[in-house]
């Protein structure tokens, strides 16, 4: 019997006899013949927790990550620091074995922390309304659109190719199947082309989306494109890197009117891409149309302040077909997460660390152009702390560049046939002047 | 005792962390970002590190958890969360790896995908897994949307409209029907609980693309017609979901595969045993038969022989469904988990978590209502409606609970029983822990009886007694920046 | 609520374990060893891992600590334990090394007890360091067979027999004499709070072989006569011993061995934010000056330049006085913190340690009685004898503050203040976290006139209420297996 | 300022307003000048977090430890398996952050944890009183012959060569200077010599001390040595490994007084030998003699049972230098890691792995024995899981082993001069039958 099973063979001599029955093949009797499985599982046997322990960190220890390599991917996940508190506080059971606070009275806790989140998401991105976190941001912005579409009545999207572009695949796997049209629009100096922009936007378009900074890591003009959305009626959507609103401004108060997106950024592990946080926030106006989860404040019959899940009235478990969206759980572990980064970084703390990485980006951007002529930059643009490259044979130099130490950047040809050869390389305040130094001496090396 | 918020806890200048020095010259980002772009006021509080640790301790001492006792929450499937899980998905070579790294450096990762995929599969008796999904809902309409693309590759998406789906069956299913755009037809459900034969063959039209279907069912209950069902559905070229979120049942026992079912999605936060999370995350793989493979969300993962790989290339696929190839924590602690407990186990899990149901099921019975009096599988549904004649309800019954160190079972679902209380152990739980808590529902039985305004005005050994949710409904207080006054 | 042992928890054939199988031929034990030696009952309890982690979940959640709240025990340091203390301790590195390992393969731990030596003795001004002993009192003890061997090495150990302590010293100090027989002389305080001078001129005869000094002293006043006191004992060559329990007041502002002390304990577990685990792990290292290096505790650690090595022939080391080279795992964590402070965070640490002090201090005089109306250190000791009148002890004092969610300063110590109250906030907690104390402090002083009833029956609001220590004491009932019945 | 303190500049000039000072100096100004230090500390600048991780990964990454070696170390610290839930539970800050509970209202888990543990190592050792633990063995022996000496009136002790020789080092260092004499007594075939220790024992004795299981592994007579000391009105005083108990028959059963010694093996980590938790039981007799803190059950004014410290009449912070004994903190933290072990293993539990243990041992002696010609076995005595080899230039070989994946074991010379050349090689249930065969394999290499 295993460590997680408590039953003694008395108590299931018990168990059964007061349910009237002789053995436990009999509760499955109803299970027709020829719908069981007449064999064991052809899985292995069970192992001890010793062994288990040893085949995972052989797994593991098959991966070589940002703990051996000097780690300048990003693309919508970052190798920030991570404050040591934030695991202590997540490993605590009392938070990470309970499920959804449907009994609001023994989920104080959880409901809580799920305001303090919705609150601090609001801050950061400038808007009124979070909702308790959503699965990641590809599907945060399906989601987004689709609020668009409801409450705009219109179906057609425009997302130019500055946002990332597997957000825009899972857009066209799912939204497209909702009714709703994708328009694409080109990008020039790294930025959204905001001629080509205009001439697409008409009064059926429900949103305009905008990456902040953007796929490259380019710090769009969101007043520009707010203004083009606004003008026939459309919704800015914004997919932001909250980190980043450390040191720009809130897109809220530059006419944002959803802001949605990927928050690995605040404090969360890379862990492969997964589990992280998608979030969604928006103007007043949007409240009964945002889906998921939302904790308000309320007291309890002593007057005193409490928290509920509420306006429950929007979600799959009470309209069932009606509903705006089938969300059921989240990614609520991840919001505490980000709860706790937040509150650990504060106002100073996250201005600093969005900081140092825009000026270690700057500056290893400034040293590659000074040192390595094999390099070029494709764009001009304003960038937060990620910047394309060119450089010659990008594929096969970012596998000798792990070999030596360094995972250099992200290819940009899978999503962009015209960028052939371009790196996005992202820094942030975990690359030491020194590991800049490297990355310049060992890119220099392989590109002479 | 209550805890101020964090913004209450704030006095700026403090800090709860610390940064290296910038060790490279500093530039005014003024010169490189328009200033309109660069921030000026960031609404954030300052606390130092042991304010945050309080903080955030002490709120979680306010939760009642797994960890903290009995969580007999049906359909949730609140089973023990093995701490060597966490540990596993905290190891460096899982947690601190990119999904951009090339696929040189990441063997391992890709190894543990590809055994999860083939162990799932082997456990469904499914032909091929995504392990993209996030959720349950998010499986289901990745299955909705596969069943989509199936129809269109056939060239019958015009007609193929309707999805079938139980009254017992969860809000999700019909919601994410709807958000593709399908129409969701009702089912009615037996009086055995099942689905009933004669509505289903009524309303198994062409235009039908599919049934989703929760087996057991959202009562509990096995439906002994599925074959039948099956055949009914197949009949009318509709496909059949599994909703897996029950599949704690009947581990080793019987398979969706061999059930007739062409696509499934899995609840690995219920069944494969991690954690909640609070509400999350959690992990909805879908797999599918092998004629519906090629629909299978992209990237997938292959092997030949010698090294794993992530190909994007599927001319049928539906397209990935999120960013990366899945929630990558999740799927390293329920890959441990089915290390853990292998064959043998996880049929041990199914037989205990039944057995665990049927003896609560008996001796509740006795005091509390219950909705179909037949062996249930890992869960059964009881109604509160005995105490409606004292004025208890349902939820008063939930609320008296906590009083006494419980979570409360899920009230009011399924829908098609009135009071509903529906309670599922799960395997993990002991005879001694379901003996006490069926003493302490006999006891709120005989109070509400006895003494029913105490029932109804319960909890009163929680942090804060019951909640004006009306309140928090009509003067919507969500953001403390915009607080009701 | 309270929760049953983990007896009452066990059910025969549970288990919480799970072991590879054995994987060599089984022999019978009765084969190899006698059988009266072979073991046939096991009277501990049997429990699957949910009921395991549970029972410790739920304990730890009926126990105060500085993750919960404020924790102003005076002499103890309750200052924050920073996290990252903890990774560190735990990294396989540190943690799964072997006290017997080879010197080659043990380098880093070798070099990290090295540097921790030097930093403190920089930071207490001595000029080596053991780290052997396992807490304050061990240290005490360690302090005085040094001074026993010095005495012994000059050939006075016959009449050095006496060892001098203020009484408002800790009850350590008087015991660890004792324990080495030496004859303890109890030095009386001044009205100033410090030594008093005369009292030890009169005292300080041929007999005695060391003071033995805690300074700031237990009532947290920094003793002004330092040298003249240095100067007496020495002069009847006497050694200086100083109990570094307090060091958390002057890291940075002045050093014991600049003082003249010759020999000091320093508390890792108090000063160096290490955890104090529920009553221990402590750490309790000691320094000296050079003239009593050679008596310091062997092994010792030296370092070439190029390799770190265990040194264990010191001729006139007083041998060792535990098992290895010290609580390791305690010693990395303070190592960890020092190296985060450093020299400015050190003494930012005592200043603000001690402007805490001084700011409760004032702020409470107003309402308790102070003992010593001078400007105090890291702690200030009040008397709750003002409500004697009403019948109200300190302990109901420091009763009631349980119910406020905070835990109570120590109290009845230092013995020469009657009904003491002795507080110490240390510099990790804010001036928002001090007034909510003072705040309530100060109710419970006006309940203690207007509702002293209120005050003696306190606590109420805590897991259990004051508990019958009197019949703990004469029936103890401390082994389940011979438990009152 | 640092993350670790809380103070604005706001505070602190309010704090220092409401004291009435000027600046911080002026609450350090009664310090004399000659007594002030007058330069910063020489010590290096603070770091931040990230920086401090990476210095000690530095560090933790030039030890080898039993991570990356096959560990065959025993000697009383030992390389058992930590079942996972242990940390997880150690790590719940309400526990490790709590100091001493004095306040036993809002200390119940602490409290009822000791009561626990002091049950659990009742039962596992067989006697009737168990302190709330004590530093280490060694010290806890040093207490333990403390406790003979005032029970008995008598001042010496007797001390087989068979008990460890640290812990009989610490007993020199610090019994000796209490007025303790201190009688050795050889050893023969890897036992205390029967006939050398009947010499010695007499009625001044105060204490015979035994190793259950000694230290070269073996299993000593403890019924035997118990009637030697008891016939002259001695105590039988034995340090015994607890995990073993799993096997061998409570000492208490077999006539021992005391039982005190090395609680590692309950699973703790080896680091590096310490923490660790010294444990002290024994006879009701012995109750008033016992060092140390204890736990009681009683109950509140409700009824209900609750814990508190007791019997603190016998303590320092009471009794001053009339104490018994001097010991204030204590490893509590690491009791109740032992509590939550014994609690995981149970019954069945403790006897698997002790019985593991035993049998991986023997397995290792029976084929070092056929296989390795170049190793002899110079004891023929019963023992556990640990026991002595013989092999030429013994200390050399280690080395030569640690480098090719190996920790082989102690060498007995530092201790027995007689006993050059001999190893004590430990076998826990970790050790795999690969890992035994590797062994051979590598002696056997490595001999031939
Ligand atoms: C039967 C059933 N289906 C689907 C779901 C949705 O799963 P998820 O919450 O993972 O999206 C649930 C969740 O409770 C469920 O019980
Ligand atoms: C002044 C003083 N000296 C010595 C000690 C003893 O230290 P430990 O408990 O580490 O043995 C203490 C402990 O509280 C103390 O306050």
């Amino acid at each position: 019997m295993s460590s997680y099973l408590p039953h003694t063979q008395a108590e299931v001599k018990a168990m059964l006899e007061a349910i009237g029955v002789k053995s436990i093949d009999d509760l499955f009797s109803e299970i027709p013949a020829g719908l069981r499985l007449n064999r064991p599982l052809d899985l292995p046997d069970g192992l001890s927790e010793a062994e288990v322990v040893d085949e995972m960190n052989d797994l593991a220890q098959m991966n070589y990550g940002a703990n051996e390599l000097l780690c300048f991917l990003g693309a919508g996940i970052y190798d920030h620091y991570i404050p040591s508190a934030i695991n202590h506080l997540l490993l605590r059971g009392d938070f990470f074995t309970a499920y959804t606070p449907y009994q609001a009275e023994i989920s104080q806790g959880t409901l809580q922390a799920i305001y303090e989140y919705q609150s601090l998401l609001c801050g950061l991105t400038g808007m009124d309304v979070s909702n308790a976190s959503m699965y990641e941001a590809g599907t945060a912005l399906v989601e987004a659109l689709n609020m668009a579409k409801a409450q705009t009545g219109r179906t057609r999207v425009v997302i130019p190719e500055t946002v990332h572009p597997e957000y825009r695949r899972v857009v066209k796997t799912i939204n497209a199947q909702m009714g709703i049209e994708i328009v694409t629009v080109p990008f020039e100096d790294g930025v959204t082309d905001m001629a080509k922009l205009a001439e697409v936007v008409d009064d059926s378009t429900a949103a305009v989306v905008a990456g902040y900074p953007n796929f490259f890591g380019s710090v769009e003009d969101l007043e520009a494109l707010a203004n083009v959305a606004h003008n026939v009626g459309a919704l800015l959507v914004v997919t932001a890197d909250p980190l980043s609103l450390g040191l720009l401004t809130a897109p809220g108060d530059l006419g944002a009117d959803i802001v949605c997106g990927e928050g690995q950024s605040l404090g969360i592990p890379m862990s492969f891409g997964g589990p992280s946080l998608g979030f969604m926030a928006c103007k007043e106006a949007l409240l009964r149309k945002v889906p998921g989860r939302i904790t308000g404040a309320t007291v309890d019959k002593t007057g005193r302040r409490g928290f509920v899940l509420t306006l429950q009235a929007r979600e799959q478990h009470i309209r069932r077909e009606k509903a705006g969206s089938n969300i059921c759980s989240n990614q609520a572990l991840m919001a505490l997460n980000a709860t706790i980064y937040m509150s650990l970084l504060g106002r100073d703390g996250i201005r600093d660390v969005a900081n140092q990485s825009f000026q270690k980006a700057h500056h290893l951007k400034k040293e590659l152009a000074a040192r390595v002529p094999a390099v070029s930059f494709p764009f001009a643009a304003p960038f937060m702390n990620e910047f394309v490259i060119k450089v010659p044979n990008a594929k096969r130099l970012l596998l000798k560049m792990a070999k030596q130490g360094v995972l250099g950047g992200v290819a940009l040809e899978r999503w962009f046939p015209s960028l052939k050869d371009h790196l996005l390389v992202a820094v942030t305040e975990k690359r030491t002047a020194e590991d800049l130094d490297y990355y310049c001496e060992l890119l220099g090396g392989l590109t002479s | 005792m209550t805890e101020p918020l964090i913004f209450e806890l704030s006095a700026d200048g403090r800090r709860g962390y610390t940064l290296p020095k910038l060790d490279v010259p500093e530039i005014d980002p003024a010169d490189h970002i328009p200033s309109k772009m660069l921030r000026r006021e960031i609404p954030l509080p300052s606390l130092s590190e042991v304010d945050v640790v309080r903080h955030f301790t002490r709120l979680s001492r306010l939760n009642h958890a797994v960890d903290v006792g009995f969580y007999p929450l049906g359909s949730c499937t609140m089973k023990y969360n093995p701490k060597v899980n966490e540990d596993m998905a905290r190891l460096p070579g899982f947690a601190a790896i990119h999904p951009y790294q090339p696929e040189e450096t990441i063997q391992g990762a890709l190894a543990l995908l590809h055994n999860l995929e083939h162990a799932l599969a082997e456990i469904c008796g499914m032909d091929a897994f995504t392990l993209q999904p996030a959720a349950g809902a998010h499986g289901e309409l990745t299955g909705l949307l596969i069943i989509k693309a199936y129809h269109r590759k056939k060239k019958n998406a015009r007609t193929k409209t309707k999805i079938l789906i139980p009254d017992a069956g969860h809000g999700t299913n019909p919601a994410s029907a709807a958000m593709l755009g399908f129409e969701v037809v009702n089912l009615k459900t037996s009086s055995r609980g099942g689905i009933d034969l004669d509505d289903l063959r009524a309303k198994a039209t062409p235009e039908v693309a599919g049934l989703m279907l929760t087996n057991p069912n959202t009562l509990g209950l096995f439906d002994e017609n599925l074959t039948e069902i099956a055949k009914i559905v197949h009949g009318v070229d509709g496909l059949l979901y599994y909703d897996g979120a029950n599949l704690n049942a009947i581990m080793g026992w019987s398979r969706p595969g061999d059930m007739g079912f062409d696509i499934v999605h899995v609840n690995l936060h219920k069944t494969f045993s991690t954690p909640h999370g609070g509400g999350g995350p959690g992990s909805g793989p879908v797999g599918v038969k092998a004629h519906l493979a090629g629909f299978l969300p992209s990237p997938r993962i292959s092997f030949d022989g010698k090294k794993f790989k992530v190909t994007d290339k599927h001319a049928d696929s539906i397209g990935p469904v999120r960013t990366f190839l899945g929630s990558f924590g999740v799927l390293v602690r329920a890959y441990t988990y089915i290390l853990t407990l292998g064959a043998e186990g996880l049929k041990d899990a199914s037989s205990y978590a039944v057995l665990n149901a049927n003896y609560m099921m008996r001796r509740l019975q006795k005091t509390y209502k219950l909705a179909y009096d037949r062996t249930c599988k890992h869960e059964f549904v009881l109604s509160g409606k005995p105490f409606a004649e004292k004025g208890v309800k349902t939820l008063d019954i939930a609320k008296r609970l906590l009083d006494y160190g419980y979570h409360a079972p899920t009230v009011y679902f399924p829908l098609i029983v009135e009071e509903a209380i529906m309670i599922e152990p799960t395997e993990t739980e002991s005879k001694q822990t379901m003996d006490e808590f069926i003493a302490v529902m006999e006891k709120i039985a005989a109070e509400a009886m006895t003494d029913p305004e105490k029932v109804k005005g319960a909890p009163y050994n929680t942090p804060v007694t019951r909640l004006d949710e009306a309140l928090a409904a009509r003067k919507p207080d969500i953001n403390f920046f915009k607080r009701r006054p």
